[in-house]
């Protein structure tokens, strides 16, 4: 029961990565016929280099045979160059990779105390604090994230100078262990204070309606017939119940927040995953952006697929069917 | 900061622009050309203040009479930063291979050279045709021993972070995106620089970047955004410079040479080329788009050396005169006839209505399209605007299938390059032959010119010639030059003195042709007071965040432990 | 001492389209060891006074009246109290049996935190007793580890009956429990709260719209309409003779197969149940009573005792009551 | 008769919905925000003219000046005033939030009501490909979209459209799901109905209330899009629109301290967003009675 | 039986591509004006038989005749609506078959407006609300479904369904939901419909009660099978199959038989024992009086079919076989 459960679920994040493959493929060449021309356009290349360049960002050959190579390059765990620079379109996203997962990482921890406050709210539905909270939550579920990012820089790190204005570390700093953690924390609290804003509020409201919808089951009545503390029914009875929106709203989101970073990272220089597809829709540098547009997926892709193998844990009943 | 914490004087760079590649055969940005000068020395240098031909690593040279052949006298004792010898054989190696590969960066100057090592330090080159360029090399000299190695067939492929070079810093680190660190070659042959290292450090926003200079977290920043730049230039310890380097801003206009394109037909009577010149008002785009900063020029920039413009005549200029193009364009047939307010070509038919291609990239081409598609519609010229990215633009630039479009250029010190950008050869008839002939104009007589001021080796009549060339180019308004642009910059002054204007008086003082600046800078002795501890502001901002961590794991914790107690 | 006494018990929902006055002025009181059967139609009230009894009420409903469980007022109780009386004093199995289950835990654990919230048996013993519940209510004890949906409808019945005797309550309240079962299950728990209440002499209100299941059960009962009990006595005396005349249809509703009398010929009850917010003047009855008189539109009857059975307590809510048996 | 009833109760229930938002206090302030700006948006042309802003007139202008008696919310670096922008602003965002949410709810509909309703095949293809849909992440998917395509208020209609179909497509369908499990379409097949008989009498009419307010929820989150992607330079440059106002602003206007080139876009959209938002959550718990309070 | 209103023969219906054999082989005729309680636990079938009576649920085999015309899968279009209306159904739960968004009068008029029933469309649902006890009619046509109480709706309901004078109603539980004070009234009128139009009806129930009250016949049904079927009389008097005594034994409304609580839960149409399906609850086989009587092995291993054993009743059963002969 339960390894087919997994297995359907494997397969059918499997079937969504290939879609996403193809789909990715497709999605750019038809962009653009010859990337090479616009590359290097007036700068004397003589046709065997351009032949050679050609090949060697596999645009020769029919679309299928283009296809083709492109699948077995992936599989190597290649993405091809960037026209940029010409550098591995792998180092290109590794570089950026550990900038987005600090700081992602740490604003989705911040926002997702927007549960708690959630969860609170929905058990008192009506109260002051659930008015006061959803309100609050529905006002920043409303502004732009870019825009916060803006009126934040200017009010903690232009007017009072609280924060650096930009980047990931000190510039040329050669801190290193304790420090330059130290260092990047004080770089990332803005623009992850950001994020927090942007996503709390969405957080909250989907944990709320999610304890509301518990409030009328059955089992917390019989709950507080046994006896149990107000507080504990909630806790024991009426959040477990309430999870799984939650968390599946925490994969969908997963992916919105890595790109709803990309104009945040790009207003704080953050050299993230954000501020490197912005860079490369400006190129626009195609194989980075399909790289980066490929990661991204599968990285919300086997968000989802955590998410629905922690359906299994939290609800029972949904590996039964 | 420019702090000399842990014992080592940093200089800091705000950028906007990334390098692209730190390979001198890939790379195309002007931050990889800053990158290049600090780097690679030459063999001739270029004076600070005039561009004026100086002994580089080359100590002299001497000239044979046809003027075809230059031998360079190397200074004794070279060293790569890598401790390696730098010898003739280093020169004649990146001249050749530059010369057979066409690397692109290179080729201009080497493509008719041919050099030979005579010895360890002497060299002999040797140009196919009279070329007034010599005996200025400017040519970035490569370590052979680390570039003809496994990358010599694949040159392009290589990634160039060996950081090993002649110049007085060389690369350390390059974090894309980031930053790029240089540090001092301490076999540089004008001796070690009194700084330890450079970081150049990327920001999306320029706003960003400023507040970063005047926190003091930069030294110095390249492209401020035009808006701040005043105020900036009154902040104390901060000074501005608007660099110019000849670089221009213009409109350019389809002149389909040859039949290529599908340029609007009415872009072909040069009444209306010169009725379109008149309808836009220079003077206010450089008021109020560039907020004055440059140079109110009209005349194509070929050089940073201003000796290379001429004077135009009034009658030449074609000024703002909104009502002498229309008369212009009322006179040769081009009239409203149907009365929605826009002209048609002579004797009725298709509208003038210009396909207008707006650039994305920069901060400008917004402001600068609604007032010239504005000042067109005030003499009946309407117009449809599309934005695109370089890429784009430079697609649809080449096919020709453009009316109109603002971009601009930035020269090299020599003239040479940017005249040739407007002759026959470089237009682009075939995709795969792409030509810099962006405007589709060119003739025969300018063509002519061309070739001569290109094998003129007497300086003033070159000058001549080029004035000659520039006025004939101007005169057809293929392309209406609306302003020269400057590098906008700024550093502060409390950190480090030397710092260059190149030319002096005029130019910027980083990102100029050679970058002289760098190499000149002094830590100025009291600073490096806060060396690099954190300020009280930062202090709270950390100790909050921290609380706020604090908070989530504690927060998280009872969390876990609360429904620990119900697991089994 | 009786279990439960419940002194003029009024019970006033507030809703959004005005106030529900759902339960209105009702006594009643069981006994030690004694099983009391509480029957009428939906919406009567019957729920509400199960709710009522462990101060479970939705906040703002309104309550008069008093609850003793075992001689104390519920509803003066502090909340430390409360919570200590619930599930020792008085345990309910719910109505909706297939929902009142938490369907995210392990059904052992949930019979498990009843014992641990009132420390019933030392934590060393707890899986234990667990598995003896279960097995009483003839349940594996290694059903313990499974989830409510791994569980047929009866199988949660009994583990809510499980649940319930987890305490060792001193009375036990069957909110309807076998209403959503199919007849055969029904038979099984039925049995199995008889026998429970056989063996360890628990008190126990029973509650159920159909008569003829209580009369098996039950030695006592009590029928409700509208908010108030209009008949209680001994259940055989009640559902053989019965006094008032919706006792009489309730009664009628389940014919006695064999019973040539009912053959194709269903009894039943005209018009519809009350509106609880909009009740009828006077008897609440009387709209739907085919021996209505013109007092019962405006009298309001209140139970008197029946003649042959005042003794044993038999008393019925309607005007003919004690007057005329014709 | 019949048309009579239907039409009387129709009018009843949304007379009986509305008057239940009328008690909600804070949904009624929302509309009255939300007319406000429709109405500024509509009458945009009417007190003012393009021209006035063009910045060929402009030239006399301060710029950059901060609000005055002559320029309410200051002026930009071209001396246009941020008002007439603001206001002109709204005419965009608000159209392309409407008709993007427009394409993206007959979109989702139509793909949910194919899938829920006919099952089998047709559903497992169409769900695969909304769940193909909604894992591949919206904002970059529709940031390549908009540089592929011609730049305009179209293409950005378009690219929300397409990209954000699928969550209303998977509502939709659900809700379809069950309806059609509802005893009364079954009692309505019994009955002898054709397929056209249970979608358009009971399946439509009971998802409309869910299309109401999934329609009125999803114009914030087109109207966000638009915002954003106007802010990474994708949107149409020859029209104002507040996303465009923000991306011109950039940080420079931040540093700058020109607040009232960066504030009032934002508080635009905040206010449009926000008030779209409250409403939307009213209308669905006036109409979805799962939600009204217990 | 001469001239069946309905007719099936060897019915199945499978769910879960055949492995739930929910209906397994059944055979019914239903007579003009009579009614057929089709009894048994829950989930052996019920149900389902009598919607793919009407083409709710297709027919993995056999088929279904009304008034010898075809139905169910068997049937097509036009045709198929004909017969159609001659089949009515009403279901268990009131409140879930009426859709809160139609009127009485819209609930009532659906039916006469899918078939295109000619006549004063008003008139008729008037008359029909009449007929089922909701009178003035005038009082309920612009109701809602929720302002009714569950006994008007499912007159509401018989009222849809009788508007289109079918030969054949089908009740799936209609009073399982309801009150028990209204109960009675409902069998009423349903058998009042049979008296005045001779209708026919086969309902579904659980309750043996109901069975008593109104049927004609009963039939029990246990796991996808008719086990007895007879007249209501023999068959609640004198039950002869062992799991229709059980059942009857523990409803409370009998009284006199010595409660029989069937163990174990209940039975899974997905795995349908051999033998008699019966067997391994069967306390003739659970208390060794099969295997007294020698067919222990035949109860375990050998189904079997319905057989006569007085007039009109049938039981399949080989303890019963083995006595009567
Ligand atoms: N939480 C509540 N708020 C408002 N009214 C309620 C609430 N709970 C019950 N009622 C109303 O109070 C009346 C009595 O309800 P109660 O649940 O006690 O009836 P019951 O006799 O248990 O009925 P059933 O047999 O259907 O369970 C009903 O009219 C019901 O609608
Ligand atoms: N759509 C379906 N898919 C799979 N199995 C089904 C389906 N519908 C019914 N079944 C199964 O078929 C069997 C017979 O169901 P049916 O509803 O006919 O029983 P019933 O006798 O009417 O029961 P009840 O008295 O509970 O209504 C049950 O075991 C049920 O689980
Ligand atoms: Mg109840
Ligand atoms: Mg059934």
């Amino acid at each position: 029961m339960r390894a087919t459960f997994i297995l359907r679920k494997l397969a059918g994040a499997v079937s969504t990565l290939a879609f996403v493959v193809v789909f990715n493929f497709f999605l750019f060449r038809v962009v653009n016929k010859n990337p090479v021309d616009s590359m290097f356009r007036g700068r004397n290349l003589t046709a065997s280099q351009k032949a050679e360049l050609t090949r060697k960002f596999h645009l020769d050959g029919s679309k299928w045979d283009q296809f083709v190579g492109y699948v077995r390059q992936l599989l190597r765990g290649d993405l091809g160059l960037s026209f940029k620079g010409n550098r591995p379109v792998v180092d290109v996203i590794a570089e950026a990779l550990w900038p987005t997962i600090l700081l992602v990482g740490f604003s989705t921890l911040l926002a997702m105390l927007g549960i708690g406050l959630g969860y609170r709210a929905g058990w008192r539905r009506g109260s002051r604090f659930d008015t006061t909270s959803t309100s609050l939550s529905m006002l920043t579920y409303s502004m732009p994230e870019f825009w916060i990012g803006m009126v934040l820089l200017g009010i903690f790190a232009a007017k009072l100078g609280w924060f650096p204005v930009g980047g990931l570390e000190d510039p040329g700093s050669t801190a290193t262990g304790f420090s330059k953690l130290l260092d990047q924390f004080h770089h990332m609290l803005l623009p992850a204070i950001v994020l927090a804003i942007a996503y709390v509020g969405e957080y909250m409201i989907v944990a709320r309606s999610a304890m509301i919808e518990t409030l009328r089951e059955d089992y917390l009545q019989l709950a507080r017939a046994k006896g149990m503390r107000d507080d504990d029914v909630r806790r024991k009875h009426a959040v477990p119940n309430a999870r799984l929106p939650v968390v599946s709203l925490s994969a969908i989101n997963f992916g919105f927040v890595v790109s709803g970073a990309i104009a945040v990272e790009s207003i704080f220089s953050w050299p993230g995953i954000g501020q490197a597809t912005y860079i490369a829709i400006r190129g626009p540098d195609l194989p980075v952006l399909q790289g980066l547009f490929l990661l991204i997926s599968a990285a919300v892709i086997v968000a989802n697929l955590i998410a629905d193998l922690l359906y299994g844990r939290l609800d029972p009943r949904v590996v039964g069917r | 900061s420019g702090s000399s914490g842990g014992g080592t004087v940093t200089l800091t760079v705000g950028v906007t622009q990334d390098v692209d590649s730190p390979n001198v055969t890939v790379g195309y940005t002007v931050a990889a050309y800053e990158l290049w000068n600090l780097q690679y020395a030459t063999l001739t240098d270029k004076a600070a203040d005039d561009f004026a031909t100086i002994p580089g690593l080359a100590s002299t040279w001497d000239a044979s009479d046809d003027g075809l052949t230059y031998t360079y006298h190397l200074r004794e004792g070279l060293k790569w930063s890598d401790g390696q010898p730098l010898t003739a054989e280093d020169v004649a190696w990146t001249v050749n291979t530059s010369r057979d590969q066409e690397w692109y960066n290179h080729s201009s100057v080497t493509a008719n050279l041919d050099a030979v090592a005579l010895d360890d330090v002497t060299v002999q080159i040797t140009s196919a045709v009279p070329d007034p360029k010599l005996p200025t090399m400017d040519v970035y000299i490569l370590p052979k021993h680390i570039w003809e190695g496994p990358a010599a067939d694949d040159v392009t492929a290589f990634d160039a972070l060996d950081g090993v070079g002649s110049g007085p810093f060389t690369l350390k680190e390059w974090k894309p995106g980031q930053e790029w660190t240089m540090v001092a070659n301490p076999n540089y042959w004008q001796g070690q620089p009194k700084i330890d290292q450079v970081v150049f450090r990327v920001y999306t926003e320029g706003g960003a970047m400023v507040t970063a200079l005047e926190k003091g977290e930069l030294d110095a920043a390249n492209d401020i955004p035009a808006e701040l730049f005043a105020d900036l230039g009154t902040q104390p310890n901060i000074v501005t410079v608007a660099g110019a380097q000849g670089g221009f801003t213009e409109l350019a206009m389809n002149g389909m040479a040859g039949g290529i394109g599908d340029g609007h037909p009415a872009l072909l009577d040069l009444n209306v080329r010169h009725a379109v010149a008149m309808a836009i008002d220079r003077q206010q785009l450089f008021d109020r788009v560039a907020l004055g900063i440059g140079l109110p020029l009209t005349v194509l920039g070929v050089s940073p050396d201003q000796e290379w413009l001429p004077e135009i005549p009034d009658a030449e200029k074609l000024g703002y005169d909104p009502e002498a193009a229309k008369a212009l364009l009322e006179d040769n047939g081009y009239k409203d006839t149907d009365g929605d307010g826009i002209r048609e070509m002579p004797g009725g038919g298709e509208p003038l209505v210009f396909r207008y291609a707006e650039r994305s990239e920069g901060t400008q081409g917004a402001a600068i399209r609604e007032l010239i598609t504005g000042w067109l519609k005030e003499v009946g010229i309407g117009t449809e605007v599309s934005v695109y990215d370089d890429t784009q633009l430079g697609d649809i630039i080449y096919a020709g299938t453009y009316d109109l479009f603002v971009w601009g250029w930035t020269p090299f010190v020599d003239p040479d390059p940017m005249l040739s950008y407007f002759t026959c050869d470089q237009v682009t008839y075939d995709a795969d032959e792409a030509g810099y002939n962006d405007a589709n104009w060119c003739s025969p007589e300018y063509d002519a010119l061309y070739v001569q001021q290109n094998q003129e080796l007497d300086h003033a009549k070159r000058v001549e010639l080029v004035h000659e060339m520039i006025r004939m180019f101007n005169t057809q308004s293929t392309y209406v030059v609306l302003y020269h642009d400057a590098d906008t910059q700024a550093y502060r002054t409390d950190r480090f003195t030397g710092w260059l204007q190149q030319p002096k008086g005029t130019g910027p003082v980083i990102f100029s042709n050679s970058s002289p600046t760098y190499f000149n800078l002094t830590p100025i002795e009291s600073s490096g007071s806060d060396d690099g501890g954190l300020g009280t502001g930062a202090l709270i901002a950390i100790i909050a965040g921290a609380v706020v961590l604090v908070g989530l794991i504690v927060f998280f914790a009872m969390r876990s432990r609360s429904s620990r107690e119900d697991r089994e | 001492m009786s279990v439960l006494e419940l002194h003029d018990l009024c019970v006033t929902y507030r809703t959004e389209g005005g106030k529900v006055p759902a339960v209105r002025g009702v006594n009643l009181t069981i006994e030690e060891g004694d099983t009391v059967g509480l029957a009428g139609e939906s919406g009567c009230g019957k729920s509400t006074i199960a709710a009522a009894v462990l101060r479970l009420l939705p906040k703002g409903t309104r309550v008069t009246g008093k609850v003793l469980l075992n001689g104390e007022d519920v509803y003066s109780m502090k909340p430390g109290r409360l919570r200590a009386v619930r599930w020792t004093g008085a345990a309910i199995v719910f109505q909706g049996a297939l929902h009142s289950l938490n369907p995210v835990r392990r059904v052992g654990l949930q019979i498990e935190e009843a014992l641990r919230l009132h420390q019933t048996v030392p934590v060393g013993k707890m899986a234990a007793r667990v598995d003896d519940l279960l097995e009483r209510v003839g349940l594996p004890g290694a059903h313990a580890s499974r989830y409510p949906h791994q569980m047929s409808g009866g199988q949660r019945q009994r583990v809510l009956i499980a649940l319930a005797l987890a305490c060792d309550p001193q009375l036990l309240i069957a909110d309807e429990p076998t209403t959503a079962l199919d007849v055969m299950v029904q038979a099984q728990v039925l049995a199995l709260l008889e026998e429970l209440q056989r063996e360890r002499g628990l008190s126990l209100l029973f509650i159920t719209h159909d008569l003829s299941v209580l009369t098996h059960t039950c030695r006592r009962l009590a029928v409700m309409y509208a908010g108030r009990i209009v008949e209680e006595g001994l259940s055989a005396e009640v559902f053989a003779r019965p006094e008032h005349p919706y006792t009489r249809a309730l009664a009628a509703a389940f014919p006695t197969i064999g019973d040539t009398a009912s053959r194709m010929n269903p009894q039943g009850l005209p018009g519809d149940p009350p509106d609880p917010s909009a009740l009828p003047t006077g008897c609440p009855f009387h709209p739907r009573c085919d021996r209505a008189v013109d007092e019962c539109a405006t009298a309001d009857v209140t139970l008197r005792p029946v003649a042959d059975g005042a003794a044993a307590g038999w008393r019925a809510a309607c005007v003919h009551v004690g007057v005329d048996r014709g | 008769m019949s048309a009579a009833v239907a039409w009387a109760r129709r009018r009843a229930s949304a007379a009986d919905a509305w008057r239940r938002l009328r008690r909600d206090r804070l949904a009624m302030t929302a509309l009255i925000v939300l007319v406000a700006f429709v109405v500024m948006a509509l009458i945009a042309p009417l007190v003012s003219d393009r021209a006035d802003f063009d910045a060929i007139n402009t030239g006399g202008n301060p710029t950059n000046s901060s609000p005055s008696g002559q320029f309410v919310l200051g002026t930009d670096g071209l001396g246009r005033s941020m008002a007439l922008q603001v206001m002109w602003g709204a005419r965009i965002s608000l159209l392309v939030g409407f008709s993007a949410t427009v394409l993206m709810i007959v979109l989702g509909v139509v793909v949910g009501l194919a899938a829920g309703f006919f099952g089998g095949w047709i559903d497992a293809v169409l769900m695969r490909i909304t769940d193909w849909f909604m894992v591949i992440p919206f904002l970059p998917l529709a940031i390549v979209l908009a540089s592929v395509l011609e730049r305009g208020v179209g293409t950005i209609v378009l690219v929300i459209g397409i990209t954000s179909w699928p969550s209303t497509a998977r509502l939709i369908r659900s809700q379809v799901l069950s309806i059609r499990e509802r005893l009364y379409v079954d009692r309505a097949r019994a009955l002898g109905a054709g397929k056209g008989h249970i979608i358009g009498r009971h399946i439509l009419p009971n998802v409309t209330p869910l299309i109401l307010a999934n329609t009125t929820l999803a114009v914030p989150i087109a109207i966000l899009t638009e915002t954003t992607l106007s802010f990474l330079g994708l949107g149409d440059p020859t029209q104002v629109s507040w996303g465009g106002l923000l991306e011109r602003a950039g940080t420079t206007a931040v540093k700058a301290g020109y607040w009232w080139e960066y504030l009032p876009p934002g508080v635009g959209i905040v206010l449009v967003v926000l008030a779209f938002t409250i409403i939307g959550r009213a209308v669905e718990e006036v109409l979805d009675p799962r939600l009204r309070a217990r | 039986m001469a001239d069946p209103v309905l007719r099936a023969q060897h019915v199945q219906v499978r769910f879960d591509a055949g492995r739930v054999r929910a209906v397994d082989t059944v055979s019914l005729e239903v007579g003009r004006g009579e009614v057929v309680a089709l009894v048994g636990e829950s989930g052996c079938g019920k149900t389902t038989l009598i919607r793919s009576v009407v083409g709710l649920e297709p027919l993995a085999a056999g088929s279904v005749e009304v008034e010898g015309r075809p139905i169910g899968s068997s049937g097509k279009g036009r045709a198929l609506r004909a017969v159609r209306r001659r089949v009515q159904m009403i279901f268990q739960d009131p409140t879930g078959a009426l859709n809160p968004r139609h009127s009485i009068y819209e609930a009532v008029a659906e039916g006469l407006r899918i078939h295109k029933v000619k006549g004063d469309e008003a008139a008729l649902v008037s008359d029909a609300l009449a007929a089922a006890g909701l009178r003035p009619p005038e009082r309920y046509l612009r109701r809602f479904p929720h302002e009714l109480s569950g006994g008007q709706k499912q007159r509401v309901l018989i009222a849809a369904a009788m508007a289109l004078q079918p030969a054949l109603l089908l009740a799936d539980e209609p009073v399982a939901s309801l009150d028990a004070s209204i109960r009675g009234e409902i069998l009423a009128l349903m058998r009042s419909y049979v008296e005045r139009d001779g209708v026919s009806i086969v309902a579904v129930t659980h309750d043996l009660g109901l069975a008593w009250n109104i049927a004609d016949r009963v039939a029990v049904m246990y796991l996808g099978r008719i086990v007895e079927v007879g007249p209501a009389e023999a068959v609640l008097r004198s039950p002869q199959h062992p799991y229709t005594r059980a059942l009857l034994s523990v409803v409370p409304e009998t009284g006199h038989l010595e409660q029989q609580i069937l163990t174990g839960e209940t039975p899974d149409p997905s795995k349908v024992p051999s033998g008699c399906r019966f067997h391994p609850r069967c306390p003739v086989v659970a208390s060794g009086e099969a295997a007294r009587l020698g067919i222990e092995d035949r109860c375990r291993g050998v189904d079997l079919e319905l057989e006569v054993v007085a007039e009109g009743h049938e039981v399949a059963c080989h303890a019963v076989s083995v006595r009567s002969t």
